[in-house]
């Protein structure tokens, strides 16, 4: 590993850190635009993180340590997923410690705490919410890693740093799968990152919610860790989305300027991204959750059918 | 000129055993029953004793001696006193009616023949045909076993194969060894000993020699 | 050749005393003594047999070979340990008022002379002798199934009779058409019944007669083995006489029978060069293994359903005989052996658990193993071993006919898998509750006599893991002999 | 063994029978014992897994050694026992060392004073079942094989029903007794065609004999089906949720972190070793059947209440990915792919020690769980977190290895499996192609769903409220157990960390048995494991715990050094009904409802919906497993009726009987005839 790439590693990392709340706070303030309300600022989310550090944390009397524990696993699970996720550059001497299927192992892993987290004060929401969540998951889970065996077919691998190369730098050719795995992949994440039509992170409204009633219980630094870590997820999957279908602008090893090109890049196309997702959020409308399973299946099998698409006309 | 007469007299006795056993399905009074099975003996012992003259074994007159002893003398003897103590003198009710069984026996015998055909040809003694013979009495005996439902004719039908047996010993091989002899007339002495004493505890367990009261053991 | 003599004479003294002592209290000890000195005169004359090899002796009317050797010194072994076993049993009987003096005297000396046709039968070099033993065997035990003189125990005496007195009568028209056929080779002398002559000129025997001989002789014999559909007597006759007789009769008589019929069918083969005989004996041994498992799920009565398992065991046995070939030949021997020991075994454990819980139905019967460990773990194993767990040998013969079934006849597979599994569930889901299971009976007061059962277990373990040489060399020489 | 008396120059397969020897004693000193409890727990159990780890560390040393073949002298006369020790037989011989250390360490704290087998007894039977084991790794002929094999079901049948005062009990013995005896008849008749008429049973013969394909593949199925039998692949999986349930947790844990490996074991002996052709369906088969099992498996482990019922599913769903890999592997060494054919494998082995690993040590929890409350319904639980930190901590690692979680051993398996999985687009067969993503979809639904019963198993017992009162009085682990548990918990967390060690001790394995292996890969770098090459896969379980933990670690202590870390207690928000009680927390079932209704075709449930009007409303649902209904019911019946028809035969009327023997004569003289 060159100092080059322990330079674009640390740049992703802290790129991702101070990012990832802009990111929400443009795609809020997009929704509200779209729904004709006044617009928060787009800083609105940093400055909900100083508050919640601010204050202190309230825990229930017999949250054990694992309650307290969780924030920061899921925080740093996160971290590390927009650390090996090639946002600027594919030079991460990180990302060998984890491919494409480590990477769903991460989200699973933050995920798996979380519920366990929301499960352990007891109340009748924080299992609900986890029950909800791991629903969400077992369906989202391997949707994700089809669609990223999709990308992989192509490039004979599953590490993101040699996917995002091939898809990049190789001259250009249209994969019909991708069609396919691109729309089973939006819905994934509308789903992973509580979005609607499958949960709403404004909402409290009992019935529906689910990443919001399994942090019911937190408060003070915990939460606000816990929204970062949403945020960081939702920097995360926009960046594997724009990797896999829009891989161009990401630099390559020891292109200096590249590099120095990439971050606009990638601000630009996140841009994009985020306004399409508040367009999607305001369009739809949230559905019951017995209904989740159909809408998560339905993405599974997209993804399949992606991949057999994929085997049918031939990976090159 | 007996000796030249023996073969036509030996199969003559043969005959006789055989239409003895036929008249035995057919019977069904008991204590006739017993005599015709006195007569099937004593034709058995004619016939060892021609065939012990004819071919000059005096075992084949030990045997005769013995079958004399035992199935026409003791065993009808007992028997009789038996049917005597028990007071049963009818077998009526038969499993299949006599005229069927008749025609089954009939059938018996053709097979029996066709069955002995072969070996009684390469048979160069002089009662050929007799194994034939002593096969069909073997199984129409069976038969009357099966066909019977009073434990006493039962028992002679037993005896009766017992006589068939025998006949083919004295008349296909001039008679088994001695000791055999000797062994299977011991042997069938305790049997009926053991049976005479039975039949009297059945009846005094079961109140009745109707064989059809043992259905106790089963498959259910 | 004086070994001999003991053998035999030992039981018919045995006999003729207790026919007339076998009334007083000692008569069960002197019962013992017989058998044992009828075992050490065995073992006198194992070892002349080890030492000397084959012999015929006394104008070659007896003689010991590989065939039966084993088969005398078992036929011995059993009836010392179920003597063993029957004298703290029979007293408990007589306790219970279900034996009068009288009767302990026709037990006991029936018992002896049980034992001294059995030991005649296999020792003896005569096909006509072998015959009569074995009537006289049925006989004998004709008289001690008979011996509670229930009516139950007497319908079973009275089918036992007329089935195998039938039978016997076929297996001696049978030998008669031997004798024929020996006849025409040997000319009339006293010899041509000897099996050791007739085995001599077996190539010449008159095939036509020879097949029909053999046909009365396997039906005639066949019937003592309990092959199906001959069987019918078999699990009332077990059933109902004393647990001491089952014993006896499952362990020994139907060996006898068995023995007869590998006699007669090694003749056959040699007559008539043909597989005929091997087909038809396989033929009754699945039948009788499929129709004896089947039954098994449906038995209440537990002697009863040891009788079926005997019946299974047998059909087992003769397929393998029927296989024929060193292996499987080998195997049936093996498998002879350890189904005597092992099922007198359990026997002797089911007729403690009977005469305790004072019934024979299974459901009845509970929490052995409360009452007392020594019967629950002796009725656990001896069934565990029967079933063909390993190590006991069972398994050992079965892994045998089994392996070599696969081969030598596939389309017989099935049948073996399907019955071997049936009668495993069978046996298996009775006897749990019988062993384990709540009872309400109070701990047995003094230990049951139960060396036997575990001094039989342990030779069945023991014959599973390791087969001595000369014993080995035996069942080779003999599988040889039997050929296939 | 020529050299017994100089034990200088004793081999590793010496040293072995030594460790079997010593059990043997161990359990006979046991039934010497057979009441003194304490002197049973606190001294033979301890020293039995100081034995378990000699075979550890022999089976460490042995690992690419050259095999090593002994006699020993009793058997069949034709057929003395024959024994060999290769890589194979090592590797597993590892599984056993290594799990049943730490099962006795903990089984030395379980055992209690109590109804039903005593003490003593039990400590037999355990180290009978742990010799036979060992013995079935190493016995080199079918006579041997089969002996041993049979041993471990007779001793673990025995330790299943070692509670036999109960009925239930006993009936799960007998349905795991049936199950093992009728597949253990299937391998004998697999071997019966192994053999090949030669009547020669050492495995140096099978291995020698050409079959035909025919016979091959007969010979396969079979084995499938034996040795299926005792791992529990659909439809013969039934004894598994029944006997584990019933045995008592150390032995549950053997059963099934052990058990169910050696059965996999004699399938891999036959279908790679002694088997020398392979036909491409039968991965094919393989494959399905392993998917089958694991979704089968996996989902009814959603929805179980019954703590060990709920673990047993796991096992099958665990044993039908196992499955999988090995199938994938015939499928790829029939097409001649070797490397491909070794990655399979060598996922599937590590699948199978880390399996072994954390099922046992969950098994191990539920023990400990079971004394500490006396409970063993997830329902009345909850909330032990804070009563048994001891049993807490670890079973929450054993959990997430479970549930297939990086950086865990668990999660390693499936990574390999996955990429397996990916690289069979190579195949020639389209149809395998098309096959393939289908099958890699469902694996990866097996593992999601995992998650989900790993995540309803923790999140109810140790997590939320104490459902029940009694629960606050809940005794820790006693010592034995702690460290039972720490033992096998660390186990999981140093397969997760370090793969490539691993992977070479596996690389023997797949050289003997594909003659294929990774080790040359992986050993080129470090810390990476890379199957292939670098640019394919990589995935390093250390760094990737680093980064985990380092974020941690940063971001606690700058909030500490930005902020603060001050926190108040206060009850937890009652979501404005201040009624409510730990009773009304989210239950077992209301956990796996989502399941059950996505799966409802999979289910025989029985529901019981209260009426508006009942004065006490009860909601009541059982969940069957239909395979009772569709298979073994009927096959019940069918032998129920058979039996019936055939007991007509014999009504107890003598003339029939005579019929019988007559007709009999007559058929038998025409057959003679012709």
């Amino acid at each position: 590993m060159s100092w080059l790439g322990l330079l674009s590693q640390l740049m992703a990392i802290v790129m991702a850190l101070l990012l990832a709340p802009l990111m929400t706070g443009w795609v809020n303030q997009w929704r509200a635009r779209l729904q004709n309300k006044s617009a928060p600022s787009l800083l609105q989310p940093y400055l909900v993180l100083h508050k919640l550090f601010n204050k202190e944390s309230v825990l229930a009397e017999h949250a054990s340590p694992l309650f307290r524990a969780a924030p920061y696993i899921v925080f740093g699970c996160m971290l590390l997923a927009c650390a090996i996720i090639p946002t600027l550059s594919t030079d991460l001497p990180l990302s060998p410690a984890a491919d494409a299927i480590a990477l769903v192992g991460l989200f699973a892993l933050a995920r798996v705490f979380i519920s366990l987290a929301a499960m352990d004060v007891g109340t009748a929401f924080g299992t609900m919410g986890a029950r909800r969540e791991m629903l969400v998951g077992f369906l989202a889970e391997p949707a994700l890693l089809m669609v990223l065996f999709c990308a992989s077919m192509v490039s004979r691998s599953t590490s993101l740093t040699t996917i995002v190369e091939t898809l990049a730098h190789r001259e250009f050719t249209i994969y019909p799968s991708f069609l396919v795995t691109g729309v089973a992949f939006t819905m994934v994440s509308l789903a992973e990152n509580a979005r609607v039509p499958v949960d709403n992170p404004e909402t409290h409204l009992e019935l529906t919610m689910i990443h919001e009633s399994m942090i019911l219980e937190y408060s003070g630094r915990h939460l606000a860790l816990l929204e970062w870590a949403a945020s960081l997820k939702l920097l995360a999957y926009s960046c594997i989305g724009l990797a896999l279908f829009f891989p161009w602008g990401i630099a390559e090893a020891n292109a200096p300027l590249a590099l120095l090109l990439a971050l606009p890049v990638l601000l630009a196309k996140l841009a994009v991204g985020g306004f399409l997702l508040a367009l999607i959020e305001t369009l739809s409308a949230k559905m019951r959750v017995f209904r989740v399973p159909e809408f998560l299946g339905s993405a599974f099998l997209l993804a399949v059918i992606g991949l057999l698409v994929n085997i049918l006309l031939g990976v090159s | 000129m007996i000796i030249k007469l023996a073969p036509q007299l030996v199969n003559l006795a043969a005959t006789l055993i055989l239409m003895l056993s036929f008249a035995m399905i057919s019977q069904r009074r008991i204590s006739s029953l017993i005599n015709l099975f006195t007569i099937q003996g004593a034709a058995l012992v004619a016939a060892s004793i021609l065939l012990g003259y004819v071919t000059h074994q005096p075992d084949l007159y030990i045997s005769a001696a013995l079958t004399l002893a035992l199935k026409v003398i003791f065993i009808p003897w007992m028997l009789h006193r038996v049917i005597r103590k028990l007071n049963v003198r009818w077998d009526v009710e038969t499993l299949i009616n006599i005229p069927t069984t008749m025609l089954v026996g009939i059938g018996l015998v053709i097979f029996s023949f066709s069955l002995a055909w072969p070996i009684s040809r390469l048979s160069h003694n002089l009662a050929g045909g007799s194994l034939g013979i002593a096969l069909a009495v073997v199984l129409l005996s069976f038969m009357m076993m099966i066909t019977r439902s009073k434990a006493v004719p039962q028992i002679i039908g037993f005896l009766s194969i017992e006589n068939g047996l025998v006949f083919a010993a004295i008349s296909v091989t001039n008679g088994m060894p001695m000791i055999v002899e000797f062994g299977v007339a011991l042997d069938l002495l305790v049997a009926v000993l053991i049976l005479g004493v039975f039949m009297f505890q059945i009846r005094e367990k079961i109140d009745s020699l109707d064989i059809h009261k043992l259905e106790a053991l089963k498959e259910d | 050749m004086y070994a001999l003599f003991f053998v035999l004479a030992v039981p018919l003294l045995g006999a003729a005393v207790l026919a007339f002592t076998g009334h007083r209290d000692y008569a069960r000890n002197l019962n013992v003594v017989f058998s044992l000195s009828t075992f050490l005169a065995a073992c006198w004359l194992t070892a002349e047999v080890i030492s000397g090899g084959p012999m015929l002796v006394w104008k070659q009317q007896f003689f010991i070979d590989p065939l039966n050797v084993f088969l005398v010194t078992l036929t011995c072994f059993v009836g010392l340990t179920t003597a063993i076993f029957s004298r703290p049993y029979m007293r408990v009987e007589q306790d219970l008022g279900k034996m009068t003096p009288p009767r302990m005297r026709l037990y006991h000396s029936m018992y002896q002379l049980f034992n001294f046709t059995m030991l005649l039968g296999f020792t003896t070099n005569n096909m006509g002798i072998v015959w009569v033993s074995l009537e006289a065997a049925t006989l004998t035990t004709l008289l001690l199934v008979s011996v509670y003189r229930t009516a139950a125990s007497l319908e079973a005496a009275w089918k036992y009779f007329i089935l195998c007195g039938v039978g016997i009568a076929l297996a001696l028209f049978g030998t008669v058409l031997l004798y024929m056929a020996a006849e025409k080779v040997l000319g009339p002398e006293s010899a041509t019944l000897l099996w050791t002559s007739l085995n001599a000129i077996k190539g010449d025997l008159n095939p036509s007669i020879i097949a029909i001989a053999f046909a009365f002789l396997l039906v005639g014999y066949g019937t003592k083995v309990g092959m199906v559909p001959l069987h019918s007597w078999l699990p009332d006759a077990h059933a109902e006489g004393p647990t001491p007789v089952s014993a006896v009769l499952s362990g020994l008589l139907l060996n006898m029978g068995m023995y007869a019929v590998l006699r007669v069918k090694v003749l056959t083969d040699g007559a008539l060069h043909s597989v005929m005989a091997g087909q038809l004996m396989m033929g009754f041994g699945l039948l009788s293994l499929v129709v004896a498992s089947f039954l098994l799920s449906r038995q209440k009565d537990v002697k009863r359903m040891f009788s079926y398992s005997s019946i299974e065991h047998m059909g087992l046995i003769t397929f393998a005989f029927g296989m024929g070939g060193p292996v499987a030949n080998f195997a049936g021997l093996l498998h002879m052996t350890v189904h005597s020991l092992i099922k007198s075994a359990v026997f002797f454990t089911v007729g403690q658990a009977t005469q305790k819980a004072g019934t024979q139905i299974m459901s009845e019967i509970r929490g052995l193993i409360k009452i007392n460990p020594t019967v629950g773990w002796g009725l656990m194993l001896s069934s565990m071993a029967i079933l063909g767990m390993p190590p006991f040998g069972v398994f050992a013969s079965e892994f045998l006919i089994l392996t070599t079934a696969m081969r030598e006849q596939p389309w017989a597979t099935p049948f073996l898998l399907i019955s071997l599994g049936v009668a495993f569930a069978s046996i298996l889901i009775r006897v749990l509750p019988m062993v384990y299971g709540e009872t309400s009976l109070k701990p047995l007061a003094h230990s049951p006599a139960l060396v036997p059962v575990f001094v039989h277990i342990g030779l069945g373990l023991v014959l599973g893991l390791y087969i001595p040489p000369y014993l080995n060399g035996w069942y080779v020489q003999a599988a040889l002999m039997l050929g296939g | 063994m020529n050299s017994l008396i100089h034990p200088a120059a004793w081999v590793h397969l010496d040293w072995v029978l030594v460790v079997v020897l010593a059990w043997l004693v161990i359990g006979v000193v046991g039934v010497f014992a057979l009441r003194r409890f304490r002197f049973v727990a606190t001294v033979l159990f301890p020293v039995s897994a100081l034995f378990s780890l000699l075979l550890m560390a022999l089976a460490l040393s042995a690992a690419g050694s050259a095999a090593e073949v002994a006699v020993l002298p009793i058997g069949l006369p034709q057929l003395p026992f024959h024994l060999r020790l290769d890589s194979l037989s090592s590797f597993f011989l590892l599984v056993i060392g290594g799990v049943s250390a730490g099962v006795s360490a903990f089984a030395a704290g379980y055992f209690r004073q109590g109804e039903g087998t005593p003490p003593g007894l039990i400590c037999l039977e355990y180290h009978i079942f742990l010799a036979s084991m060992t013995m079935v790794l190493v016995a080199d002929d079918a006579y041997a094989f089969m002996v041993v094999w049979e041993t471990m079901a007779l001793s673990s049948f025995f330790l299943v029903i070692s509670n036999h005062r109960i009925p239930e009990i006993r009936n799960a013995g007998f349905i795991y007794m049936l199950v093992a005896h009728v597949g253990a008849l299937g391998i004998l008749l697999c071997f019966g065609v192994l053999q090949a008429n030669t009547g020669d049973y050492t495995f140096a013969n099978m291995r020698a004999q050409h079959l035909s394909p025919l016979w091959a593949s007969i010979a396969f199925v079979l084995a499938v089906f034996g040795f299926g039998a005792k791992a529990g692949i659909l439809p013969v999986h039934v004894w598994l949720p029944e006997a584990h349930p019933a045995a008592s947790s150390p032995v549950s844990a053997l059963m099934s972190g052990v058990m169910l490996k050696i059965a996999l074991y004699g399938l891999l002996r036959v279908s790679f070793d002694l088997l020398q052709t392979r036909i491409w369906w039968w991965g094919a088969l393989l494959l399905a059947i392993g998917l089958a099992t694991a979704l089968f498996g996996v989902v009814f482990s959603t929805v179980q209440v019954e703590m060990k019922r709920l673990l047993a599913y796991s096992s099958i769903e665990n044993i039908g990915l196992m499955c999988s890999g090995i199938g994938l592997s015939l499928l790829f060494s029939a097409y001649g792919m070797k490397t491909l054919s070794a990655l399979a494998l060598t996922a599937a082995l590590y699948h199978v020690i880390s399996h072994a690993f954390f099922k046992s040590l969950l098994f191990c929890s539920t023990g400990a769980v079971m004394h500490a409350t006396g409970e063993r319904s997830l329902g009345k639980l909850g909330g032990l977190m804070r009563y048994v930190p001891w049993v807490a901590w670890p079973t929450l690692i054993g959990v997430l290895a479970c549930a297939g979680l990086p950086p865990l051993s668990g999660f390693v398996g499936e990574w390999l499996l996955l990429q397996s999985f990916l690289f069979t687009t190579g195949l020639p067969s389209s149809f395998l192609n098309m096959l393939v993503p289908v099958l890699a979809a469902l694996f990866a639904l097996v593992a999601a769903l995992s998650g989900y019963t790993m995540v309803k198993y923790f999140g109810v017992i140790f997590l939320g409220q104490p459902r029940e009162e009694k629960l606050s009085q809940a005794h820790d682990a006693g010592m034995w157990e702690r460290i039972g548990m720490v033992w096998l918990a660390a186990a999981c967390v140093l397969l997760g960390l370090i793969p490539n060690q691993v992977i070479g001790l596996i690389d023997p394995v797949t050289q003997l048995l594909v003659s294929a292996g990774l080790a040359h890969s992986v050993s080129a770098n470090g810390w990476l494991l890379v199957p292939v090459s670098i640019e394919r896969a990589s995935y390093a379980p250390a760094i990737f715990l680093l980064g985990v933990l380092a974020c941690f670690a940063v971001a606690y202590m700058l909030v500490r050094q930005f902020y603060h870390g001050r926190t108040r207690r206060v009850p937890p928000w009652d979501c404005g009904y201040p009624w409510q009680t730990a009773r009304m927390q989210d239950s077992a079932e209301g956990f796996g409802q989502p399941i059950r209704q996505i799966f409802e075709f999979l289910f025989r449930m029985k529901r019981e919906l209260p009426s508006a009007l009942d004065a006490q409303p009860r909601y009541r649902v059982t969940v069957e497993d239909p395979l009772w209904y569709w298979l073994y019911l009927p096959v019940a019946r069918l032998v129920e009726r058979i039996s019936k028809l055939i007991g007509l035969l014999q009504q107890g009327r003598i003339a029939v009987y005579l019929m019988y023997s007559f007709v009999t004569l007559i058929v038998v003289l025409m057959v003679v005839k012709r």
